[in-house]
């Protein structure tokens, strides 16, 4: 089997088999056991929730993040084999929802690690969550979901966003604006 | 024995809700004797930024199932680096409240030897809820300015 | 002179066996699913899953190592569980067998669980190592009855040969009819529980206490031999199970109904283990997991005494 | 491989014993637990300043953040800080309606713990059926509210709506699914062996130091202790609807299996709080006045709360959930505190009970306790 089909099919697999890492970052974690459990059951996907990052796909950031909680995430990310999918749930990984002014919560997920699907809402709807794993699927299918290759090709520009949001220090932020007009 | 009648200048603010306002070397009393009455749970230990006086309020808040009262001892400090005596040996929980007081407002707590880091990570500025720390500037000097991934 | 005609197709034969057995594992890890989801009332994953799953696994790329033991030591297990399968009698069939060979059986069970605490051992999380600890312990407590019972079987039927017992039963004479057998067949189900990892003897893996376990480093490609390894497993332990109570399917005698009989031994043997294991899968719904302590003290004092009872019954018996 | 005799063991953030988006940092030597530490942090919003930023009203949306299995505790809790400091007294039927949404609100906490609960020793049957079955109420919910989660339906000076005129029916079949599967779980839990074994006498919090660690709600009654804020200050319309308070040894028709104040009691005493929750809603939907569900507020958005100290407690699913306010006549408040019942539980309670604990009972311990990290650190 030559390389194209032989990653059709691994697309093919990896979109009815996504497991999904069970990590709450946020209260967005409220409405994924609905989705978990009798009434939406997403293991009808094949989808279900793994214990460690090293076994996980997908990686559903439920909410809002702090500093203190993105480091971990960002450690969890850097855990999952690739391929791997990120899932931004919630406005609050958008541009921060209804903390927009809080001083702890990161606004933008997309600047620390790349994001695949957003679900808009506050929380988002059983409803909506099953509509982007099936978003997510279809992006597997077409090759669109490229997150972790993203990630591997910009590591440094990542990287250096997640050191400047761990410092919480303003000339850190300062500086690379500066470096970037030069 | 009642908060009233153990304390003849608490004042009852509202229907169960007794307010005590004191000088901090007497919060260890007032606590040790409210909690002998039946004063014995400790409800929370607040502290309140009145910028414009340049006083910390620690409000020491107790409540006693049997009297079906909640007190207030509120005690004034200086914002500038005033400590004060840890209540921690009363009250267990103490402890906890003390540690993060000191992490959000600086109120430093003599004798309270776990005043380490408690919710925030590497926090470099002053200490997030004083009223003169401005949190929407802040997100807007740093959340917003942090650059966003450039793909070529 | 080696004979190498039939020396390819008894390895063709065996690797075809070995595919089956695989295959077989897989459906069933989609069957426990869907059982599962039932019981939880949900409508649970597609029957296929198992398969959409190991290959999933088998597609994903390797970021890190632990080393080589890591990495071998899943083949390890992998290739343990499926020497274990060709040596058991499937529907009546035996590929490599001789005298002796229930001993050979249970020390082959054994292996893949040591490659196992080998690579989970060489991962070096601390999880992985609590959960090797359990692992190991729960072997060694669910071996005692085990054994206990397999030895009054050896002793009642006089052989230490698994194809003899599963001869021995044929014509429907089952072990699980005779009295004190059922009560054997009891016994050695809770140490299938044990084997098959599922509750309330699920203690290795369990996910709340120790992050899943021996398992919690393995990912990717390494994840799917082992998965590979757990699937394999629930066939070789129930067909075990099978052989030593349920006369291993065997309904029809081979010389009697030539084809015929392989082909419906086999669908016999198929439901055997699949009924065998569905009990399995009910307990595991419905029983919290024990202390490990808690298991030990089951197994060796309630089971493994039963055991023996067991066996001095059927020793008395025999000799007098 | 070596195998050390004493290691450390990071409980979470990621890890499904974790209630929550919380770490336990545990110092384990062979099985048993030496010491434990909770680390806390990763979900801090910084609720209190956002308070304090925002109009009184605007804060409504927030609070109910704090507390995501039951966000209506706070949006109580606050409203009636606020109608406190203002003087205001809600009108009759409000008071009935708040007490259907908190009890409701209590049966879903509970369904989701005692799951939990079940859940950390095994029983996955039981935290799917809870989860499943709570999903019915939520329905309810936004049939009155709008939201499945987050309702912000209670505000100061009532609720924000009436009940839609189907609500009785409504509430009244869920209530009846629900009490036809109560018996399902007492099968699968209450009644099973090895969920005994697992759970009695284990994590037990000293009953004689419970009040003075501040040990409330579910909590401190499985350690024998009477006490309810709905009893002892009732709010809502609790004063006039007649319930009993489960507490050990008065645990019902659930057998006395233990000394008291372990998971066993801890898991009793939220089953039987789901069936005194159920007969509250249908008394107070009985009782139920008809007639106004606010007040008629002179300007929604321009309120000058009068300066003053008020502090309100409710008696959440979880315990004490208490809100100190402090309003200096202005538009906004000066501060806002909130004393959640995990602060307590899931940080001294837990690191001083947790030293010699099997590795396998403190998750469950952690959970039963109740701990939900949003409302320690907010």
């Amino acid at each position: 089997m030559n390389h194209e089909n032989w990653s059709k099919l691994a697309r093919i697999m990896s979109k009815r088999s996504l497991w999904m890492i069970h990590f709450c970052t946020g209260c967005g974690a409220m409405e994924m056991p609905p989705v978990m459990t009798s009434r939406y059951d997403m293991e009808r996907f094949g989808m279900h929730a793994m214990a460690t990052p090293r076994q996980a796909d997908v990686f559903l950031v439920t909410g809002y993040l702090a500093v203190k909680t993105l480091k971990r995430v960002v450690q969890v990310y850097e855990q999952m084999r690739d391929p791997k999918y990120v899932i931004g749930f919630g406005s609050c990984t958008i541009n921060g929802g209804m903390y927009w002014d809080s001083y702890n919560t990161i606004k933008d997920l997309s600047k620390y690690i790349p994001v695949d699907v957003y679900i808009a809402g506050c929380m988002p709807r059983p409803e909506a969550i099953m509509d982007s794993f099936l978003k997510l699927f279809d992006m597997i299918d077409k090759g669109e979901a490229i997150g972790w290759q993203k990630y591997h090709k910009y590591y440094d520009q990542y990287k250096r966003n997640q050191r400047m949001a761990f410092s919480y220090r303003l000339d850190e932020v300062k500086d690379i604006k500066e470096d970037d007009k030069e | 024995m009642m908060a009233k009648e153990l304390f003849p200048e608490a004042q009852e603010i509202r229907k169960g809700r007794i307010r005590i306002e004191t000088q901090k070397d007497k919060v260890g009393e007032i606590i040790k004797k409210l909690k002998d009455n039946g004063y014995e749970h400790f409800v929370m230990l607040s502290c309140v930024d009145w910028i414009k006086e340049g006083k910390f309020e620690l409000v020491y808040q107790m409540w006693s199932y049997q009297y079906k009262e909640h007190v207030m001892i509120s005690i004034k400090i200086n914002r500038d680096g005033e400590s004060m005596l840890s209540m921690r040996h009363l009250f267990p929980q103490i402890e906890t409240y003390e540690r993060e007081i000191h992490e959000m407002f600086g109120v430093n707590f003599i004798g309270n030897p776990n005043l380490k880091e408690f919710i925030l990570e590497g926090w470099p500025h002053m200490p997030p809820m004083r009223k003169d720390f401005d949190t929407e500037k802040f997100v807007k000097d740093f959340y917003y300015k942090i650059p966003e991934v450039k793909e070529e | 002179m080696v004979n190498y005609i039939d020396l390819t197709i008894q390895i063709l034969v065996a690797m075809g066996v070995t595919a089956l057995g695989f295959a077989i594992g897989m459906l069933f890890n989609g069957i426990a699913r869907k059982i599962t989801a039932r019981i939880h009332n949900r409508v649970g994953p597609p029957i296929y899953q198992g398969y959409i799953d190991v290959l999933k696994l088998f597609t994903k790329k390797t970021n890190i190592s632990h080393g080589w033991i890591f990495d071998f030591a899943a083949l390890f297990s992998v290739a343990g569980i499926a020497l274990t399968f060709l040596f058991l009698p499937v529907a009546g069939v035996t590929l490599l067998s001789g005298e002796g060979d229930i001993f050979l059986i249970l020390y082959l069970l054994a292996i893949p669980a040591l490659g196992f605490a080998l690579g989970a051992g060489a991962s070096g999380n601390p999880n992985a190592a609590v959960g090797i600890m359990r692992a190991l312990m729960t072997m060694l407590a669910y071996e005692l009855p085990l054994v206990m019972v397999i030895i009054a079987m050896m002793v009642y039927y006089d052989t230490t040969s698994l194809a003899v017992i599963v001869q021995k039963q044929a014509n429907m004479q089952w072990a699980i009819f005779i009295p004190v057998f059922f009560i054997g067949a009891l016994v050695a189900d809770m140490a299938l529980q044990g084997m098959l990892m599922e509750k309330p003897f699920d203690i290795p893996i369990a996910p709340h206490e120790i992050a899943s376990g021996p398992m919690v480093e393995f990912g990717g490609k390494h994840l799917g031999a082992l998965m590979l390894y757990k699937m394999m497993g629930i066939v070789v332990e129930t067909t075990l199970f099978v052989d030593l109570f349920l006369g291993g399917g065997v309904v029809l005698s081979v010389s009697q109904f030539g084809w015929l009989a392989y082909l419906v031994n086999f669908i016999v043997w198929f439901l055997l283990i699949l009924f065998v294991f569905f009990i399995a899968l009910l307990i595991n719904a419905v029983f919290p997991r024990f202390r490990i302590e808690q298991a030990l003290k089951f197994y060796w004092k309630y089971d493994a005494i039963v055991g023996i009872l067991i066996l001095i019954w059927i020793f008395v018996g025999v000799t007098i | 491989m070596t195998i050390q005799k004493e290691f450390e063991l990071f409980i979470g953030p990621n890890h499904p014993g974790a209630t929550g988006n919380m770490s336990y940092h545990i110092w384990v030597e062979g099985d048993k637990v030496k010491k434990a530490e909770t680390r806390v942090g990763y979900l801090h919003r910084g609720f209190e300043k956002l308070m304090e930023k925002r109009i009184w009203m605007q804060n409504v949306p927030l609070v109910c953040r704090i507390c995501v299995p039951e966000p209506d505790v706070n949006e109580a809790a606050y409203s009636m800080a606020v109608e406190d400091l203002m003087g205001w007294e809600i009108p009759e039927r409000a008071k009935y309606i708040r007490t259907i949404i908190l009890e409701m609100a209590r049966i879903g906490a509970h369904l989701l713990t005692v799951g939990g609960i079940a859940a950390s020793l095994g029983i996955y049957t039981a935290a799917q059926w809870g989860v499943g079955d709570r999903d019915y109420l939520l329905d309810v919910f936004e049939e009155i509210t709008g939201a499945r989660v987050y309702h912000i339906y209670i505000w100061p000076g009532g609720v924000r709506w009436d009940l839609p005129k189907n609500a009785k029916e409504l509430i009244t079949k869920v209530l009846d699914y629900l009490e036809s599967r109560l018996p399902l779980y007492d099968d699968l839990i209450m009644n099973n062996k090895v969920f005994v074994r697992r759970a009695a006498d284990v994590g037990v919090v000293p009953k004689d130091k419970a009040v003075e660690w501040g040990v409330t709600g579910p909590n401190l009654r499985a350690a024998g202790y009477e006490y309810d804020i709905r009893k002892l200050e009732p709010y809502a319309a609790y004063d006039k609807i007649d319930f009993e308070v489960p507490y050990y040894p008065k645990l019902g028709e659930y057998e006395v299996l233990s000394e008291g104040s372990d998971i066993y009691t801890r898991t009793a005493i939220r089953m039987l709080e789901i069936q005194q929750s159920i007969k509250i809603i249908r008394q107070a939907l009985k009782d139920m006045p008809e007639g106004d569900v606010i007040l008629k507020h002179p300007q929604w958005f321009a309120w000058k709360v009068p300066a003053g100290y008020a502090y309100t407690h409710v008696e959440s699913s979880k315990g004490e959930f208490g809100y100190f306010v402090v309003s200096d006549g202005g538009k906004k408040p000066v501060r806002v505190h909130v004393r959640g019942p995990s602060y307590t539980h899931g940080i001294n309670v837990l690191e001083t009970i947790a030293p010699g604990l099997n590795i396998a009972d403190f998750a469950p311990t952690a959970i039963s306790l109740d701990v939900c990290p949003p409302d320690i650190e907010r």
